[in-house]
């Protein structure tokens, strides 16, 4: 695949379809695989494709620095492709302004990461050029096992464990600045008229930063799982998304990225939304 | 322990508006032990709290010759300078400095000097242009070139008059074109424009120019025409600070941290720093 | 001669240290594969050995990530304020690595030139650093580039190297001996000298490249996929840049000083809006400057220890090691 | 620990302007009595009620938190209790995973008219969070230090 990958690159770089391709590259054999830039045709042999190629590298779409190099070709797989849709759900960019690659992905991480064995898009739908075939069968039930485990904790217990997990968060926002969706010019935690969160990285203003990132992404978090992987203090904020994802699924049944035309959760509303505790 | 980014409690004397957006207030240490021993040099900042919001930098833009209480100014742009915008008389903000080093007064002894000025940067040369006026028989002809996008944001603007009845000193005020007001009866047109055409006489001359990049940008080559070295023309730098004593990294400019080695600095350093800032 | 000590007893030394009451720090298995520097709470949590870095540094328990340096109290026009004093009880951190032992000494310049921070200096005193040496290494350590190796001692106040049946015990500063004092035993063995990951770059070749070279074209592409968060310096074991905000309500509160990173956009911005570090590029360049440049010109000190945990933390694979590695193999694009 | 009966919650009542607030308004014109353990916080509209002044008000210590605006339908700006009730059903699984105690955020829809039910809203609150107690595990939160 990672011949295809590169003559596709070196055909659109040369047609000059697209001004720069965001793929992922890997500087030794076996090393850290993250993203590159190819801008050349003389430089299409740093792209790579293998089951390290964790970064969503959706992120860099909404990036000004980026932007600035003119139209992108981008490699997806299919959860990035999903956060691609939400983007352009959300006007970032126009469709027929990026060129998208999707990648057959048969999961990432050895041992497969807990997104991969719950992922029912292992094929990219609505990649441009589409390279190589997955033949694994999407099984979309298992991806909320993690958190049913959590929820049997009691109220109590799971306030502790977030109070232990949050102790560890020193604000560095790798979080934000991994995530696709986060693509605010100036955060609300970086404003101080009025200052909502507390900067401080105290448990308090911990507890508000991570309610406050998680529930900016209800109903638009695709699961990449990207803030959890990167997160420097090992805590792991999927659960977070997961239950807000999968409340999307059960009140609304909508599911983030999967569909362009249904309107996004938040954004919209519908007369018989059903609920049982408004008083 | 002793705690350096501790300030010392102020009480506001007096408050004035300048401009729509542009105020400057008077204060003095409540505690006189420390006024006392408080001294200064013009060019030196100090970090101004308004408990609440926040700590901002300002020049001290009262002269060091003045004993009884210090100054600031300062434009309402953001949280601290909103706290500082409802000030008034008999309230407490913090303030720690002096910081900083100052303008060479002792090194522009004998020499002539203009000093220019943009919009909110009068501060900074105020308090230069009062300290050579109570010490005027030891410097030359002083020229003050003040310009200003339109005649209602002239800060000190009172102060332009007094200092135009002093001997061997000369004031030319400008504002944009299109900021003129009908009873304006002095320059109009952007300050470079203005001093190339004011025919200041340039020999052992000092120039302290302060105000936005852009101004400065376009100032420096028609002083250089004029004959005035790199070494001649100082500026003070505005960079974002937090601790204002050298640790915070904030106004760390290449080698140099700003709040530190600077703010003032010849144009002759300036050139050896990367232009981050 | 070298003294030794067995690891059972350096465990109820450790014991001991915390019977009575004060703080003991080391690697801690915190989660399942996650090790960070941490307080013990019992001497059996310490890991001595299993690991090669944990992903925090020592610089948390000198340098709080948020810390109050005093309080106000609104009190009609008056304001009344209040210190805030370090709760700097003596602690013991043992078993930190000789890159994160390191970072102490090259702090106490930035902290103590001109101006004294007396936060840090305070809780630096109150501390005794039991470093352990190295057994092996990761592809991201890099402590022999900067002129540090597996054993180093600088920083620390006693090293511990391991060798078959405990540790060597090399006590270093009278806080090591006062620390060790009777626990150790003479023996004639000593432990074998671990070698080193080999040097990858050379810090003068990097000072003279970044001093005479500041608008390098390298920095525009290497760092293109830099994300600008704050994860490299939060990791770091000697970056030291903070901010300064006040938090409270109307009745009063405390200003605080809270890590900052020069990878964060509005670290340099002024309030007109001018930015003079507008771009990654510009910050990811101040980043390299200010620990291979600017930090040894202005105190003869690099501001790096080489321990790699920001290349082991970045998001996209970056940090000082790749970064650099790129800017050295970085050949300008030929126009055309 | 204050037993139930002398402990006095803290409530913060988060009302839309047009009806909640005007119901509050004509429970005391009609002289209606309702504990006063609650503090009204008066906002356009419940789609303006941002979840994070949920987290604010626990934050400075209330012990139960309540947001009411108009019924579905009556909203003067026509869909912000639409979109309010949307988020509401996503902050409360948030909520519930954080293990923020849910018994203590309530939500209604109280109009103009609807004064009977506004006192009753809120004594029925108030006594519920007096046996619950002062809510220590979000103080916990506040209070640790690092």
């Amino acid at each position: 695949m990672i011949e295809q990958l590169r003559e596709t690159c070196k055909r659109l770089l040369e047609e000059g379809k697209v001004n720069v391709v965001i793929g992922y590259g890997q500087d030794s054999p076996g090393g850290p695989v993250h993203p590159v830039f190819v801008t050349r045709t003389d430089q299409v042999g740093r792209l790579v494709w293998n089951d390290r190629c964790f970064n969503n590298l959706a992120t860099y779409l909404t990036r000004r620095d980026i932007k600035a190099l003119g139209k992108p070709a981008i490699v997806v797989k299919g959860c990035d492709e999903r956060a691609v849709i939400v983007l352009e759900q959300e006007s970032q960019f126009k469709r027929e302004d990026i060129y998208v690659i999707g990648m057959a992905c048969d999961g990432v991480g050895s041992p497969r990461l807990a997104k991969c064995a719950a992922c029912s898009v292992h094929m990219p739908r609505f990649a441009d050029e589409t390279i190589g075939v997955s033949n694994t069968e999407s099984t979309a039930d298992g991806r909320f096992a993690a958190l049913d485990a959590f929820l049997q904790k009691p109220l109590a217990e799971r306030l502790e464990y977030w109070m232990n997990e949050l102790a560890r968060c020193v604000k560095c926002y790798a979080c934000r600045e991994v995530c696709p969706m986060c693509y605010c010019n100036l955060c609300i935690v970086d404003k101080n008229r009025p200052t909502v969160l507390d900067t401080s990285a105290t448990l308090k203003g911990n507890f508000a930063w991570q309610i406050t990132r998680a529930f900016h992404q209800a109903g638009r978090c695709v699961s990449c799982g990207e803030c959890a992987r990167v997160c420097p203090a090992g805590i792991d904020l999927s659960l977070l998304n997961l239950s807000l994802a999968r409340a999307a699924e059960e009140h609304f049944a909508y599911h983030a990225g999967m569909d362009k035309d249904t309107p996004p959760v938040i954004g919209s509303y519908a007369l018989e939304d059903k609920e049982n505790f408004i008083l | 322990m002793e705690n350096a980014y501790k300030p010392e409690l102020m009480e506001v004397l007096q408050v004035t508006q300048h401009t729509a957006d542009v105020k400057s207030v008077r204060i003095r240490f409540r505690d006189p032990a420390v006024s006392e021993k408080f001294a200064f040099r013009v060019g030196q900042f100090g970090m101004f709290s308004a408990f609440g919001a926040g700590e901002s930098t300002f020049n001290i833009c009262s002269s060091s010759t003045w004993k009884d209480f210090i100054e600031f100014c300062f434009r309402r742009t953001g949280k601290v300078t909103d706290v500082l915008w409802r000030l008034d008389e008999g309230d407490t903000i913090g303030f720690r400095g002096p910081y900083g080093n100052s303008y060479p007064m002792e090194q522009w002894e004998g020499r002539n000097l203009i000093f220019i000025g943009g919009g909110i940067a009068m501060p900074p040369i105020r308090c230069a242009i009062w300290y050579a006026l109570e010490n005027r028989a030891k410097y030359g002809d002083i020229t003050i070139v003040y310009g200003a996008r339109t005649v209602g944001d002239m800060v000190f603007a009172n102060e332009l008059d007094e200092w135009e009845q002093r001997d061997r000193t000369r004031v030319i005020r400008c504002v944009d074109p299109g900021g003129e007001t009908p009873e304006w009866k002095y320059e109009v047109g952007l300050i470079p424009h203005v001093i190339e055409r004011s025919a200041i006489p340039a020999g052992n001359t000092v120039a302290l120019v302060v105000g936005p990049p852009i101004m400065i940008k376009f100032t420096l080559p028609v002083l250089d025409k004029m004959g005035i070295g790199k070494e001649d023309i100082y500026t003070s730098l505005e960079n974002r600070m937090k601790c204002g004593i050298g640790k915070c990294g904030r106004c760390n400019c290449g080698p140099i941290y700003v709040c530190k080695e600077g703010p003032v600095f010849s144009l002759a350093q300036l050139s050896r720093l990367p232009n981050d800032y | 001669m070298s003294q030794t000590i067995t690891l059972d007893a350096l465990k109820r030394l450790a014991g001991e240290w915390i019977a009575q009451g004060k703080r003991a720090i080391g690697p801690v298995r915190v989660k399942d594969d996650f090790i960070q520097y941490a307080s013990l709470t019992d001497a059996d949590a310490l890991m001595l050995s299993g690991f090669v870095h944990p992903a925090n540094s020592i610089k948390e328990f000198l340098f709080p990530r948020t810390e109050p340096i005093y309080t106000y109290r609104f009190k009609g026009q008056a304001v009344e304020l209040g210190d805030c004093e370090p709760n700097a009880g003596e602690q013991a951190i043992i078993g930190a690595r000789p890159c994160d032992a390191a970072s102490v000494a090259i702090l106490d310049h930035v902290f103590n030139w001109d101006y004294k921070d007396d936060f840090y200096n305070t809780r630096r005193a109150a501390t005794t650093i039991i470093a352990l040496g190295c057994t092996d290494f990761d592809d991201e350590c890099f402590c022999t580039s900067v002129g540090l190796g597996p054993v180093a001692e600088k920083g620390a106040d006693a090293l511990l190297i391991p060798m078959d049946g405990g540790f060597e015990v090399r006590c270093l500063t009278p806080k090591g001996e006062a620390f060790f004092a009777g626990k150790t035993q003479t023996s004639d063995k000593s432990a074998p000298v671990p070698a080193g990951p080999e040097v990858k770059f050379d810090v003068a070749e990097i000072r003279a490249r970044l001093a005479d070279n500041y608008e390098d074209p390298a920095w525009r592409e290497i760092v293109l996929r830099c994300l600008g968060c704050g994860a490299c310096a939060y990791v770091c074991p000697t970056c030291h840049c903070f901010d300064i905000v006040d938090e409270g309500t109307a009745v009063g509160g405390a200003r605080i000083k809270n890590w900052d990173s020069c990878q964060f956009g509005m670290f340099t911005m002024h309030a007109s809006g001018h930015n003079p570090r507008a771009t990654q590029g510009q910050r990811q360049r101040q980043r390299i400057q200010h620990k291979f440049r600017i930090y040894p010109e202005k105190f003869n000190e690099v501001l790096c220890t080489g321990c790699g945990n920001c290349t082991r933390n970045c998001p996209v694979g970056l940090g000082v090691l790749n970064t650099i590695g790129q800017l050295r193999a970085f050949v300008p694009p030929v126009e055309g | 620990m204050s037993d139930a009966s002398t402990f006095e919650p803290k409530i913060v009542a988060y009302v839309c302007n047009w009806c909640t607030y005007l119901g509050a308004d004509q429970a005391g014109t009609n002289r209606l009595e309702y504990p006063s353990n609650v503090r009204i916080v008066r906002l356009p509209c419940t789609g303006r009620i941002d979840f994070n002044l949920i987290i604010k008000a626990l934050e400075m210590g209330a012990d139960a938190v309540l947001v009411s605006g108009c019924h579905p339908g009556d909203c003067h700006y026509t869909a912000g209790n639409y979109h309010a009730r949307r988020r509401w059903i996503l902050f409360r699984s948030l909520l519930e995973t954080m293990g923020i105690d849910l018994e203590r955020i309530h939500f209604a829809w109280i109009s103009a008219a609807e004064a009977k039910k506004f006192q009753q809203t809120i004594t029925e609150i108030t006594e519920k969070t007096r046996q619950m107690g002062p809510y220590e595990g979000y103080r916990r939160v506040c209070e640790a230090g690092v």
